[in-house]
């Protein structure tokens, strides 16, 4: 069974893990989007605001400051939750389709949509059993807090899903489609899901969703610095803080390139058509369009990040953690629910 | 290099965690003034934090109370290495105007090391900011002090 | 759910920063900023009005003795300084100066000490300075009595000029010069003005109770022959308790006399007398002027309720006409009306105290309340009006305030 | 046919554990002697069924065995039989292994109770009981066992009668568990009036030609009667009572097994007895039921201060996604149901034994006074934490696999019939399990994290015969979780083919071999490997904890002396030193509570906890019943 061929797709896996969508890809691109983002909320407020690597130099400081381990802390779930939390992110990502680009092409698809949709569970668990395992009353009130915005960004995250699900499924005569790689690939050949006219509402909650679910600037109740004291990590310091603050700027990443995948889907076909007109065939081909399509994500990204978290970080005051459910429950969920029935009701 | 790379950034995103031991507010809102668009100190990579586990610069303001001794002291121990500790105006540093009286309880120096003091009542916010930039470097030595 | 900050913020995406970049850019402080102390120690004369104002005790200075004086070194702590210039304001010599620095970041306590040190030399005791007076003395000795006729015109350079014939030499003009520069000599009878030191301010013109200086704007003056201002040599002694009838005449040198029959002692005039030379003992009921004070400046008459101060111009007062008070003290005639007795009115009092007319009194107690001194106590159920002697100053509040017009003063 | 072919096993199996507790009333005083017969009963019968599992599931074949020999004779049955297809297997491995598991730790939990003889008495009536229904082919023969299950069920429940509410307790369910027997009875003689035989599968076969107002009420019947027992919607304050007093080992047996016994009266009722799965109204009764249950279960769980009541409330929200499913009556709907059912009876198992853990050793579940008992039970909190996880559908465990095929035949079943219902369904089975990861969350908090309070400061690690149990409990998580294929392929899957075909059940009694069509395996729509997932995620936390412990991640300070507490090591608490605060039960989620306040001070009142409240809402419930089926079949 070792046979050469066995060690180079090992391989070639080992590298997906840990260096294109996996593990190196996320770091980089995660706090670059970190920084963008601060960057972006200063220059809305007219200042300068820190350099785009900010977020490279506070990790790297995190990493070289002294942990303390309260004494009423249980020690290795404090030690081992952010890992756990970061690595569940990562895995998360292989997932993500990059236009044409899959991680599982030939193998059968690990995780589909409602997958993804519970695997992103996998973090916010662990920072609330990181934070609860210290045992302040801050990470108490935290847990409590951070709990209700899972809550409140579940139902309407779900039915985006069902919607989208439903509609590729109109459209391809099957019914359902749960895997996303089937989402992209219908996107890649009949262009972006956000054209048709049921997806729009969808893709609107959606983009509401992404600051809730990272737990950016207005629903970051759960994290407040000025009321409870950064919440769920009042207890937490040097590199498991360095890490969790790692595992955020991920999952900005990881939400907006969920939403490239599942909305914009059709931008990786102009690339393709534009390498086969200037004549590139074989590998090369390939490889350019690869590396293309890459840069087109990370552009979107920055953009998304842009719009959904910069913008509506400079612009709103934090709001209470029962407005945050009650927005979620209402505004962002009657709009998923608008795209569910025109999905429903095959637009 | 892993080594050194942390070293700069320790100067690069230094955090500040402000303590006011009863301060008349002339330098908390100076201090605050500084993280404002007009002096923007995060553009040196300076941010609040809530806590002092996520602090590396501990501000302090204020005479020093008799009450709020214990919880200063207290604070400043829960901040992890490498810490720099800054006090700001005149009151942390001699009691200013309120020395002597029976219910302060003198410079914050005869109890922890100060490493820089922001001298004025009420310094000028640029002078708050050559302040933070000389902690950031001491932070620099502390960390490379650091085994 | 408005969003007010919408239009801001997209449009100071690209828009530059207000920001100053203050460590690349270096900032100036404002003109007057109070920063750094500049300690200049040749000015300091060690007053020590600083250390003295200073409100965060600041400012110490250490002092030891040299041979060729004493070395004071002062030193401003400023970390223990609120910057409020107040030892700037109080230093009359500008030794202490607040520039506009306001670097000041300190690791060590050192950076924020700033001194200075100099030397203080005893003060050598220097002969009595006759030298201003003495040149002016034998210019003009004594100011010749001016010849009658001659016109004094002010001066054109706006310093003030004397008439003699009108000087008093009350010494008053020289007390109020702010700059110091009259000097009035009442024996010599000599009024000397400094011209470098005179600011030609006019307030010794203002003060001078004769009107004895000319300011420009004022008209000249002609000296006339009748008053010349010899002083009369002799002393007049104090006017006797005049017998009744006697006849009592202003006095020729101008000071005042006192006509003992009207006079109720009531220390006004020697309260006014802006030389002091009047005392007037209401116990013992006498009234002493001191000759040589008196400057006789006719502000004791002025003053005096009871016109009982005569000055040259009034007309004499014959004793005993219209003197009721004293004399008729001990002859008091059998009263006709002594037995059947009617309440008659009660006499207002003559050591200016007030009485009360029980006839007309309701006992409201407006009068206790008004009182300032709270001499009175009145009881409205038991009726009774008591007046506390020593206390009370005679100011007739009372009489004023009272609504029935009860109280006499 | 000798005595050891496997065609005696079935009466092999329930027997054993009749005998062992009829031996264990004789033999009950000698310690050894009563844990030797309970453990060799339980294992016993155990094996039995294990053995059966490749013939019945895989080879497709149906065992029926007569009792006293009575075969079928003259075209009626009078003999009572014993007949066992892939579905009756299925749940009663579910049964075997619970109280396998159960037994175990029931040893050592039990020790400090007095006459424990009675208890193991009870406990194997109970699995007695619980085995003969589910194994047996005849109708009146189910009804006995019921009711042997039930006061077995009700005894246990009172057996710690100082327990506050346990008496109380007992007597609800003994007065409204008696109302569903009378009901099962009720119908069951309807029904033999109507046909004039009892055997099971002759009944399958006369009926659905029958129908008619007779039969519509004993339909009612005995589906009201079978909800009782599964505790279902206007049933269920009982099982939280009944929870909340029984003993661990017992709310084990209770919530994992009883209810199963609920849920497989009524799939023999609506897919055997009466075939009207076809019917649409029948499909959104159940469905309706199930979703009703699933979601008020779980909002009345998030608002709970016990754990175990917690814990009840959340095994019938559980029950309630197993109707859902199995009302939805496709093949991958009735597959994810038992799916789900049998990871309910595991890690509703498991988190039983970790509360009955907690109460062993501090004496208390109340979820207020709780507090960081992490430290002080690492094995505990670790295993506590696997069954919350899987109950709460978090991916590698068995809860997420069984949940996510649940909301793929949903899902399905709306595209399908394109009725809007199932969509609402779907999402209301989502937001139910989101609700589950809440209040498991606020288990953690309140009960493993947090700070310790100082009365429970000495409290050790539970003995090593609990944790035994429970790590077999925990292994079965994540294994059933790890292989979802295999499940589907052996278990489940041959199950619901049994389910969906019940001709070759009736012919089975005849003697009548029909051959099983080998119908296509249930096919999801979507795609989840646990294996290569968890792969992925070992590889990238390998090597983030390489990389961390090159970075000196664990070069940790920590509190050196125990007992003096430097500063440096004590919590924050804004300058002050810090005093004990729990934030923990109530004080939880307030911006979810605050939103739902009418609902909840709605759900208040309604939850009486008064016998005749729930004695009323069980007529009201059989009248319902009987009006809409009148209506509908």
């Amino acid at each position: 069974m070792f046979t050469p061929a066995f060690f180079t797709t090992a391989l070639l896996y080992l590298g997906y893990i840990l260096i294109f969508p996996g593990f190196l890809f996320c770091f980089v691109i995660g706090l670059l989007l970190c920084g963008i983002d601060r960057k972006a909320v200063a220059r809305m407020q007219k200042r300068v605001g820190p350099p785009i690597l900010q977020p490279f130099y506070d990790f790297f400081k995190l990493c070289g400051k002294e942990t303390i381990v309260p004494a009423a802390a249980s020690r290795t779930t404090f030690m081992l939750a952010p890992l756990v939390g970061l690595a569940a992110l990562v895995v998360i990502q292989l997932f993500i389709p990059v236009f044409n680009f899959r991680v599982f092409r030939n193998l059968p698809e690990v995780a589909d949509m409602i997958v993804i949709l519970y695997l992103l569970l996998i973090p916010a668990v662990s920072v609330m059993l990181g934070g609860a395992a210290t045992g302040s009353p801050y990470a108490g009130i935290g847990l409590s807090r951070e709990m209700v915005t899972v809550l409140a960004v579940e139902l309407p995250l779900v039915m985006v899903l069902l919607s989208v699900a439903k509609a590729v499924g109109n459209e391809l005569g099957t019914g359902l489609v749960f895997s996303l790689s089937g989402v992209v690939d219908y996107q890649a050949a009949h262009g972006s899901l956000i054209g048709h006219i049921s997806m729009i509402p969808a893709a609107l909650a959606m983009l509401l969703i992404i600051p809730g679910e990272t737990g950016n600037h207005p629903f970051d109740a759960a994290e407040a610095e000025t009321e409870i004291c950064e919440g769920l990590l009042a207890e937490y310091s040097g590199a498991p803080l360095g890490i969790y603050k790692l595992s955020h700027a991920v999952k900005m990443l990881t939400l907006t390139s969920l939403f490239v995948a599942l909305f914009l889907g059709g931008i990786g076909t102009g690339v393709e058509h534009l390498v086969a007109a200037v004549g590139l065939t074989g590998a090369v081909a390939g490889a350019v369009s690869l590396i293309l399509q890459v840069l087109i994500l990370v552009l979107l990204c920055i953009v998304l990040t842009l719009v959904t978290i910069s913008f509506v970080h400079a612009v709103t005051a934090r709001l209470k953690i029962e407005q945050l459910f009650k927005y979620y429950w209402t505004v962002v969920t009657g709009l998923a629910l608008i795209s569910l029935v025109l999905a429903w009701y095959g637009f | 290099m892993f080594k050194k790379l942390i070293e700069e950034s320790t100067g690069k995103s230094p955090w500040l965690f402000h303590i006011n031991a009863g301060s008349c507010n002339g330098c908390d809102i100076e201090l605050v003034s500084v993280l404002t668009p007009r002096y923007d100190a995060e553009r040196l990579g300076f941010k609040l934090s809530g806590t002092p586990r996520h602090a590396d610069i501990v501000v302090v303001t204020g005479p020093v109370t008799q009450q709020s001794l214990a919880r200063v002291l207290r604070t400043i121990e829960q901040v992890p290495e490498p810490r720099c500790i800054v006090t700001m105006g005149s009151c942390p540093q001699s009691g200013n105007v309120f020395r002597g009286s029976y219910a302060i309880a003198g410079p914050l120096s005869k109890y922890v090391h100060v490493d820089v003091d922001v001298a004025g009542c009420t310094p000028k916010p640029e002078a708050v900011i050559d302040g933070l930039v000389k902690a950031t470097e001491i932070l620099r030595e502390k960390r490379r002090a650091m085994k | 759910m408005d969003f007010p900050f919408v239009k801001e913020a997209l449009s100071s995406l690209f828009k530059k920063s207000s920001c100053d970049m203050y460590p690349i850019k270096p900032s100036e402080a404002a003109p007057n900023y109070r920063g750094r102390i500049v300690f200049h120690p040749d000015k300091c004369i060690n007053c020590m009005m600083c250390e003295r104002v200073c409100s965060g005790s600041a400012i110490t200075h250490t002092s030891e003795q040299t041979p060729e004086g004493e070395l004071i070194t002062r030193t401003f702590y400023l970390g223990s300084c609120t910057f409020c210039a107040t030892c700037m304001d109080f230093c009359g010599h500008g030794a202490i100066e607040f520039t506009r620095d306001y670097h000041m970041i300190a690791t060590k306590e050192e950076d924020l000490m700033v001194s200075g040190t100099f030397l203080k030399k005893p003060p050598v005791k220097k002969p009595k300075p006759a030298a201003p007076a003495a040149p002016k003395a034998e210019a003009k000795p004594v100011t010749p009595a001016a010849a009658a006729g001659t016109v004094i015109k002010p001066r054109d350079d706006g310093k003030p000029v004397q008439v003699p014939s009108k000087c008093v030499y009350c010494t008053i003009c020289a007390k109020k010069c702010p700059a110091g520069a009259l000097e009035v000599d009442r024996a010599a009878k000599t009024w000397t003005l400094n011209e470098d030191e005179c600011v030609a301010c006019g307030t010794c013109a203002e003060a001078c109770p004769k009107k004895a200086i000319l300011m420009p704007g004022d008209e000249p003056v002609t000296v006339e022959a009748a008053a010349p201002a010899a002083p009369k040599a002799e002393t007049k002694p104090a006017a006797p308790a005049a017998a009744a009838g006697t006849v009592i005449k202003p006095r020729d040198d101008g000071k005042p006399v006192q006509v003992p029959s009207k006079c109720v002692y009531c220390t006004i005039c020697a309260k006014k007398c802006p030389a002091g030379a009047l005392e007037v003992d209401r116990a013992a009921k006498t009234w002493t002027l001191n000759e040589d004070e008196c400057v006789a400046c006719g502000t004791c008459a002025e003053a005096c309720p009871k016109k009982a101060i005569l000055m040259p111009g009034d007309e004499p007062v014959t004793e005993g006409a219209a003197a009721p008070a004293a004399p008729k003290a001990e002859t008091k005639p059998a009263a006709p009306k002594a037995e059947e007795k009617p309440v008659e009115p009660p006499k207002p009092r003559d050591d200016g105290r007030p009485v009360q007319d029980p006839s007309k009194c309701v006992y409201c107690t407006i009068c206790a309340k008004k009182c300032p001194v709270g001499a009175l106590e009145v009881d409205r159920a038991a009726k009774t009006w008591k007046l506390d002697e020593d206390l009370c100053i005679g100011c007739g509040n009372c009489a004023l305030v009272c609504p029935k017009q009860a109280i006499l003063y | 046919m000798s005595m050891l072919s496997y065609q005696h096993f079935p009466i092999y199996a329930i027997m054993l554990y009749f005998l062992g507790a009829f031996l264990i009333v004789l033999f009950g005083k000698n310690k050894i002697a009563r844990h030797c017969l309970a453990l060799l009963s339980v294992t016993g019968s155990l094996a039995l069924l294990v053995s059966l599992v490749p013939r019945v599931m895989t080879g497709g074949e149906i065992i029926t065995y007569w009792m006293g020999n009575r075969a079928y004779s003259g075209g009626y049955a009078i003999g009572i039989a014993l007949e066992v297809d892939a579905l009756s297997l299925f749940f009663a491995l579910l049964v075997a292994v619970a109280v396998f598991v159960s037994g175990v730790y029931s040893i050592r939990y039990m020790e400090h109770d007095d006459n424990i003889p009675q208890y193991y008495t009870l406990f194997l009536m109970l699995a007695g009981g619980v085995m003969g229904l589910v194994l047996s082919g005849d109708l009146f023969n189910m009804f006995i066992m019921v009711e042997i299950l039930t006061f077995a069920a009700v005894a246990l429940t009172a057996f710690r009668n100082t327990a506050r509410g346990a008496l109380e307790a007992a007597f609800k369910y003994l007065v409204v568990g008696s109302i569903g027997s009378t009901c099962i009875l009720a119908g069951t003689i309807m029904l033999y009036a109507q046909v004039h035989t009892l055997n099971f599968a002759q009944l399958s076969g006369l009926i659905p030609g029958h129908i008619h107002g007779a039969t519509r009420v004993a339909f009612a019947l005995l589906f009201v009667g079978f909800s009782t027992k599964a505790f279902l919607v206007p049933f269920h304050p009982l099982a939280a009572d009944a929870h909340g007093a029984a003993p661990a080992s017992v709310s084990v047996l209770i919530s994992g097994v009883l209810t199963k016994s609920g849920i497989y009266g009524i799939i023999r009722l609506v897919y055997f007895l009466f075939q009207t799965m076809n019917l649409r109204p029948i499909q959104f009764m159940l469905v309706f039921v199930g979703s009703v249950s699933m979601f008020v279960c779980v909002t009345m769980a998030l608002a709970q201060h016990d754990f175990k009541r917690l814990l009840a409330f959340h095994s019938i929200s559980q029950i309630g996604y197993v109707l859902t499913a199995v009302g939805l009556s496709t093949a991958l709907g009735i597959s994810a149901g038992l799916y789900h059912a049998m990871n309910h009876t595991i890690f509703k198992g498991l988190l039983f034994l970790a509360a009955g853990a907690v109460l062993h050793e501090t004496g208390t579940t109340d979820l207020d006074r709780l507090g960081g008992l992490s430290k002080r039970m690492p094995h505990t909190t670790v295993l506590f934490l696997i069954g919350a996880a899987s109950i709460s559908g978090i991916p590698p465990f068995n809860g997420f696999a069984s949940k996510w095929l649940i909301y793929q035949a949903a899902y399905l079943r709306a595209v399908e019939t394109g009725n809007i219902g199932y969509l609402l369904v779907t999402i209301i089975a989502l937001v139910t399990s989101t609700l589950t990861l809440a209040s498991f969350v606020k288990v953690s908090q309140s009960v493993f994290f947090g700070q310790l309070p100082d009365e429970f400061k000495d409290v050790k690690e539970v003995p090593f015969g609990m944790r035994l149990a429970m790590s077999l409990f925990a292994i079965l998580c994540v294994l059933t979780g790890l292989l979802p294929d295999l499940v589907t392929k052996v278990l489940t899957g041959p199950a619901a083919q049994a389910v969906l075909n019940p001709v070759r059940y009736i012919a089975a009694a005849r003697g009548i071999e029909v051959p099983a069509e080998t119908a296509a395996l249930p096919q999801a729509a979507g795609a989840w490997s646990p294996i290569n997932w968890l792969l992925l995620l070992g590889i990238s936390l390998f090597a983030i904890t390489l990389v961390a412990l090159l970075g000196k991640y664990d070069r940790v300070s920590e509190n050196a002396s125990a007992e003096t507490l430097p500063a440096k090591y004590d919590l924050f608490f804004s300058g002050e030193k810090s005093v004990y605060s729990q934030v923990g039960g109530g004080d939880l989620f307030w911006g979810f509570k605050y939103n739902w306040r009418h609902y909840f001070s709605f759900m208040h009142d309604l939850h009486s906890g008064i016998v005749n409240d729930y004695a009323l809402w069980a007529v009201v419930a059989l009248a319902l019943a009987i009006a809409f089926l009148q209506i509908v079949l």
